[in-house]
Order: structure tokens, then sequence, then C-alpha cells
């Protein structure tokens, strides 16, 4: 395949951000949340 | 709600008259200013509600905020502008006339000199005279003063209080905040004394309670 | 226990999902483009991150309207307006970079100052000073307000800087000879792939904007509930008789 | 009425005071104008880009110029018994926007003075009518702009890098209308007379835009709480 080293750099940055930031995002609920007692989140 | 999210305030009730001159005391950093900042509609209320002058100070911020004269630890002068041009624009601002920016200068004792001098390059006192000029052409019905007493001598300070208590019998109502511990001098009508951010003690000294 | 539930955990399996598909159907199923050979298959990643990108622009702003509409009342809204930037700014950088490297392939330059793609750096910019503004302020209340204003001014902004740039190309009559999904003919397995991959990063983006405003509610929470211990720290320092501090 | 001219003269005559837009705004764009030379290096160059670089220029002098408007109202929390004293905020806005538009639009005929002498930009007849109205409208977009941004990092630490971030984004249309607009009044070739009034109107509907919407946000934005 042609110019595949574009193609996969386009993806990989592109899924590898997304899934940087969605673990960034869960660890700091996880370290967050053991600190707040539950009746204080709406969602649970 | 202070700097940083610390409470300066923690559920103060407090009930100041029409044409009352009311100290405020308290050590430094017992939430004075900040109360004085939120009747002026400045300070944001997290909770409680608070009515100035009738109006409700969380909704109608803009309502108090035009009707009250705050002279905080900042005197709100422009440095570069003339004690007299100073005065001359807030004049200009509430309609008030030429006329009346003299006599606020004579009645503040503020002499031609001082008048023409750079606000930047007044003293202390000075400067603190002619925020004072400029309340009192102001003409606010609810005057809050922030340690208007500091940096002022003996002389001057009589001086203040004949001021203040004038501005009472012309209808307007006048807390002000001092922090030395004894109140010298002229008899203060009402003291209140705010400690950990709560009303400690309320002496009337018309009928100390 | 953390801010995911069970409707999150549902999305974010189905976004998982529909990305694998494709990214399997980019790669590998779906045809080069006659024109262009395989760079198109970037196509799959920029048109959706630049969908997004916008979709996250008008959801900060809808928000913001809301948010000053109940004046602050409820902070819910500031904090969707906030979770939807960072993630928009998140996906304009994907959109700007996905976009240089595909014009590298097709224009032999990394940047063609095509109107789509200089708005796109804009909104970029814009939002960048939108989640600045939102750093400075401590106080969620002032934060919100402060910020809420410069979200609806962006939307004054954006329409304005897309317009006078589009007017700014045309006096350079060379339109951009391959705009980049303008001209590439689209059988249906290529469009559908196009597709799910919009629905795949709109799931994505859902995901990530609920659970960072849970993320920034518990912040926020945390605040406050220190603002009630120290409220009643404060009680206790009070000594009357004027002892004070 | 009289509430904004008051302000906009106190302005004026704080800045005639303290000389700020005479000793160091204007030399400072001046000075801009040369190192783009400077840096260009090419004659016919420097003459192709001679609007825009002038426009350029007058940006960043705007963010100086604002910056001091707003540190001369915060320096004794000035600004918070000004908002007292008027009744309704947007008077404030359209007082610092007026008298920032008179300090801009003092800059802006210099800036031109400057083009002309040192990139060779000649202004023939039926141009002046369009460079005037040019810079004229622009002045007023950027003094918007200018104000409703100043006020929003008004009381913010590190406001000094924060204003060019939030505000140069914005004034990016009125920076490309405003050049592409003069580069026609100083007559070239891939613009003509009539594609730069059309700029004109682009110019006009931004300073509308932003006037009405910066009259609006003033009020939210100037209560400073800190």
């Amino acid at each position: 395949m042609k110019d595949l080293g574009f193609i996969l750099a386009s993806w990989i940055i592109t899924l590898g951000s997304i899934g940087v930031l969605a673990i960034m995002t869960l660890r700091r609920a996880r370290e967050l949340s053991s600190r707040i007692p539950d009746e204080h989140k709406p969602w649970v | 709600m202070a700097l940083g999210g610390f409470p300066a305030l923690a559920g103060v009730d407090l009930v100041v008259r029409c044409g009352e001159l009311v100290a405020l005391r308290g050590a430094n950093g017992t939430g004075k200013s900040t109360l004085l900042r939120l009747c002026a509609g400045l300070a944001p209320l997290t909770r409680g509600s608070a009515h100035v002058l009738g109006f409700d100070v969380a909704r109608q911020r803009d309502v108090v905020r035009a009707m009250v004269g705050l002279l905080g630890h900042d005197n709100g002068l422009y440095a570069d502008l003339t004690a007299r041009e100073n005065v001359e624009f807030v004049a200009q601002l509430v309609g008030a006339g030429t006329n009346d920016v003299e006599s606020a200068l004579d009645r503040l004792g503020i002499d031609s000199r001082v008048a023409a001098a750079r606000a930047g390059a007044l003293s202390a006192g000075q400067r603190r005279r002619t925020a004072l000029a400029a309340l009192v052409v102001r003409r606010a019905r609810l005057w809050l003063l922030d340690e208007p007493h500091a940096g002022l001598d003996g002389q001057a300070r009589a001086e203040l209080d004949g001021i203040l208590r004038d501005a009472t019998r012309s209808g307007a109502t006048v807390v002000y905040t001092t922090h030395e511990s004894e109140v010298s001098g002229a008899r203060i009508p009402r003291t209140i004394t705010l400690s950990g951010g709560i009303v400690a003690r309320d002496v009337d000294s018309a009928d100390p309670s | 226990m953390k801010t995911g539930t069970t409707t999150t955990r549902v999305l974010g399996i189905f976004a998982l999902m529909i990305t694998a598909w494709v990214v399997v159907s980019a790669f590998f199923l779906t045809p080069a483009d006659v024109v262009q050979g395989d760079s198109v298959r970037i196509m799959y990643a920029h048109v959706p991150t630049a969908w997004i990108a916008y979709l996250a622009f008008v959801t900060t702003a809808v928000a913001s309207g809301l948010s000053l509409a109940r004046k602050h009342r409820t902070l819910g809204f500031d904090r969707v307006a906030g979770a939807s930037a960072e993630v928009g700014v998140l996906f304009m950088a994907m959109t700007l970079i996905t976009g240089s490297l595909w014009g590298r392939l097709t224009w032999g330059t990394f940047w063609q100052w095509d109107p789509r793609l200089t708005t796109t750096l804009f909104l970029f910019v814009t939002y960048v000073g939108y989640l600045a503004i939102r750093r400075v302020d401590v106080d969620p209340v002032r934060r919100a307000r402060r910020s809420s204003v410069i979200a609806l001014l962006a939307v004054l902004e954006i329409p304005l800087v897309h317009f006078s740039v589009v007017l700014w190309r045309s006096l350079h009559q060379e339109a951009s000879v391959l705009n980049t999904d303008g001209d590439v003919r689209l059988d249906d397995l290529m469009l559908f792939t196009l597709f799910s991959g919009v629905v795949a990063f709109t799931l994505i983006f859902v995901w990530l904007v609920v659970h960072r405003q849970r993320l920034a509610a518990m912040s926020d929470v945390e605040r406050l509930v220190g603002l009630d211990v120290a409220i009643t720290a404060r009680r206790a320092e009070s000594t009357v008789g004027g002892g004070g501090r | 009425m009289n509430a904004i001219l008051a302000i906009a003269r106190k302005d004026l005559r704080i800045e005639w005071r303290t000389r700020t837009l005479l000793a160091r705004v204007v030399p400072f764009a001046l000075l801009v104008l040369v190192l783009f030379a400077v840096a260009l290096d090419s004659e016919p160059l420097l003459l192709r880009a001679a609007a825009g670089l002038v426009w350029l220029a007058m940006l960043f002098a705007a963010m100086l110029l604002v910056q001091r408007s707003f540190d001369v109202e915060t320096a004794d929390h000035a600004l918070d018994s000004l908002l007292s004293f008027v009744s309704s905020p947007s008077k404030v806005f359209f007082g610092k926007a007026l008298s920032m538009f008179v300090q801009l639009f003092a800059l802006a005929v210099v800036l031109l003075g400057a083009a002309v002498v040192l990139y060779g930009a000649r202004v023939d007849g039926d141009g002046v009518v369009l460079l005037v109205t040019v810079l004229i409208t622009a002045t007023i977009g950027l003094s918007v702009v200018g104000t409703l941004y100043g006020v929003v990092v008004a009381n913010m630490s590190g406001r000094d890098s924060l204003l060019p971030l939030l505000a140069l984004p914005v004034l990016a249309p009125l920076l490309i209308g405003a050049a592409r607009a003069t580069e026609a009044a100083l007559g070239s070739d891939t613009i003509d007379l009539a594609n730069g009034w059309a700029w004109v109107a682009l110019l006009v509907t931004y300073a509308v835009v932003f006037g009405s919407a910066g009259a609006v946000a003033f009020a939210p934005l100037a209560q400073s709480d800190s």
C-alpha cells in the first residue's frame, strides 16, 4: 500500500490521543471519586 | 467567598436601619471587608440572602451597586489626574455641578494646593480625603467605608467622624469598619464585633443590651 | 464507584466496536481512490474529527447559552461547556494534523490555505484561549460567568472568520485543485465507512464529555465539601470577648 | 451620552499626562514597521505587503494600548467605583472604546505616513476616499474588540500574555478586511477599488456586531469579584 507511513501515522495519532485522553480522564476520575462520598454524585 | 474559596463569612445575620452610623469591629481577616463588598454588590453571595436598601443583592446587583458608595482600602482614584479632576470626573458621571465639587473639597479640608496636585503624589490621608470628597459629591444613600480611620491622626480622625455623622444626618446610612480594639473618643451609637465570620457581639450604646 | 455507569459502559463498547469496524474497512475493505490512491484512507479519520470539532464548538456554545440563561444556578451546563471544549480542542488538533498529512500526499504541501482548514485553525486557537480563561478563575460561579460570555463571543467570531477567509481565498482565483473531500468519488462502501466513522467519533465525543463533566463535577464538589468543613472550622475560631486572633 | 464623553475625556487626559501613546506606543509601532523592512529585505515585496504590515503593526500596538487602558482602571480599583457611578455598564464600554478609537486613529495616520516613506506606498486620487473610510471603520472595530477583551483580562494575573491569545484570533477578519481594502486603496493589481469597498462592508458589519456584543457582554465581564 502506497504512503502507508502517512496513513498509519494519522490513524495512530487520532486514535492514540483519544485513548490517552480517555485513560487520563478515567484515572483522575477513579482517584477523585474515592475521596468524594457517593451522595454527591448524581449519576450514582 | 473570599479568594481561593476560603469562606470569609459563615452566616452573618445583621440588620442596619436607615440613617444609622455603625462601626464594624473585628481583628484583621474576620471578613469585615468581604461583608462590605458583599453589601456593595461586588462580592458573590454563595449561600444565604442579603437585602440592601430593599434590593436583593444576589439578583439585583447592578441596582444595589448604583446606590451604594464603597470606599475600600484602595481609594479608586486615578493617579495621573489631580485631586480636583478626580472629584470633577465623579461629579460629571453623577450629574453634580462644579459648586458641589468645590463644597465637597472644602468640606474635606482639601486646599487649592492639594487639589491641584496629582492624586498619585498625595499622602495617604490626602488621598483618603479626596476619595471621601468623591463620596460626598456622589450623595450615595449607603456609605460603606473600609477602615477609613487608618493612617489619620487624632485631629483628622475627629474630623472624619464629624463628616460621617453629617452624612447620617442628611439621611444616608453609614457603616464603617475599624480594626482598633477600642473605639476612640466620640461615642459611636452602635458597634458590632465580627469574629470567626459571624456576628459575635452587637452593642447598641444607645440602649446597651 | 467511579464516573462510569451502565449507560456509559454500553456507549463505550459500541464506540469501540464501530471504531474497530471503521479501521478495518478503511485499511482493507475500501478500494483506493483512482486519483488519490491510498491516501484517501486518511479521509475516514480526517472528516469525522472535523465533524466532531464543529459539534464540540456548537455544544459548548449551546451549553454556555443555557448556563447564562439559568444565571449559572446549576453549574452542570458550564461543566458540559468546559468538557466539550476540552474534547473539541483535541479533535480540532487531530483535524489539523490529519488534514496536513493528507494534504502532504495530495497537494504536496503540509498546509493549504483552504477556507475550511483555516477556519478550523482559528477555531482551535479561539478554544485554546477559552480553556486558558477557564483555568484562571478558581470560584466555579465566576468561572462559569466569564467563560460562557467568551464562548458566546466565539459564536459571533467564527462565522465572521469563516466568511472573511472564504472571501479572502476567492481573491486568489486558483481554487484549491483537490479540496480534501469534495471530488473524491465515493462508492457506497466508502460512504458507509465514512458515515460509521462519524457515528463512532460522535459516540466517543459523548462518552468523553460525560466522563470529563462528571470529573469536573467532583472537583467542584470537593471544593464545596471542603467549604462546609472550612465553615465549621471557621466558626470554631470565633471566640467571643474580643480575644480574636 | 455625557457619561461616555466624560469617561473618554478622562482617559485621553490621563493619556496626555502620561504620554504613553506618544512616547512609547508610536515609537514601538514605527519600530515594528522598520523591523519588517529589515526582515523581509526586498523592496518590491515590501511595497506589495505594505498594507498588511501596517495593520499588523496596528494590531500589536493596540494590544499595548488596551493593556494600558485597563491598568489605569485596575490600579486603584477604580473600575468598581466607575461601574457604580454610571447608569449602565455599557456606557463605560463605549467611553473606553471611544478614547481607544481616538488614540488608534492617530496611530493609524502616523503608520500610514511611515508606510509611504519607508515602503514607498503611494495614494492616488480616488483611492483616498476608500483609504479614509477603511481607516475609520477598521479602527472602530479594533477599538471595540480591544476594549471588550481588555475588560475580560482586566483583573487576571498573567493578562499580558492572555490578551493577545484571546483578541488576535477575533481580530483576524478585521486584519484581512483592513489589509485587503487598504491594499486596494493604495492601488494594486491583485485587488481593485470595487473589491476594496466590498471589504469595507465586511469591516462595517464587524464593527457593528462586536460593538453591540461588547455593550451587552461588558456588564457580566466587568463584575470583578476579586
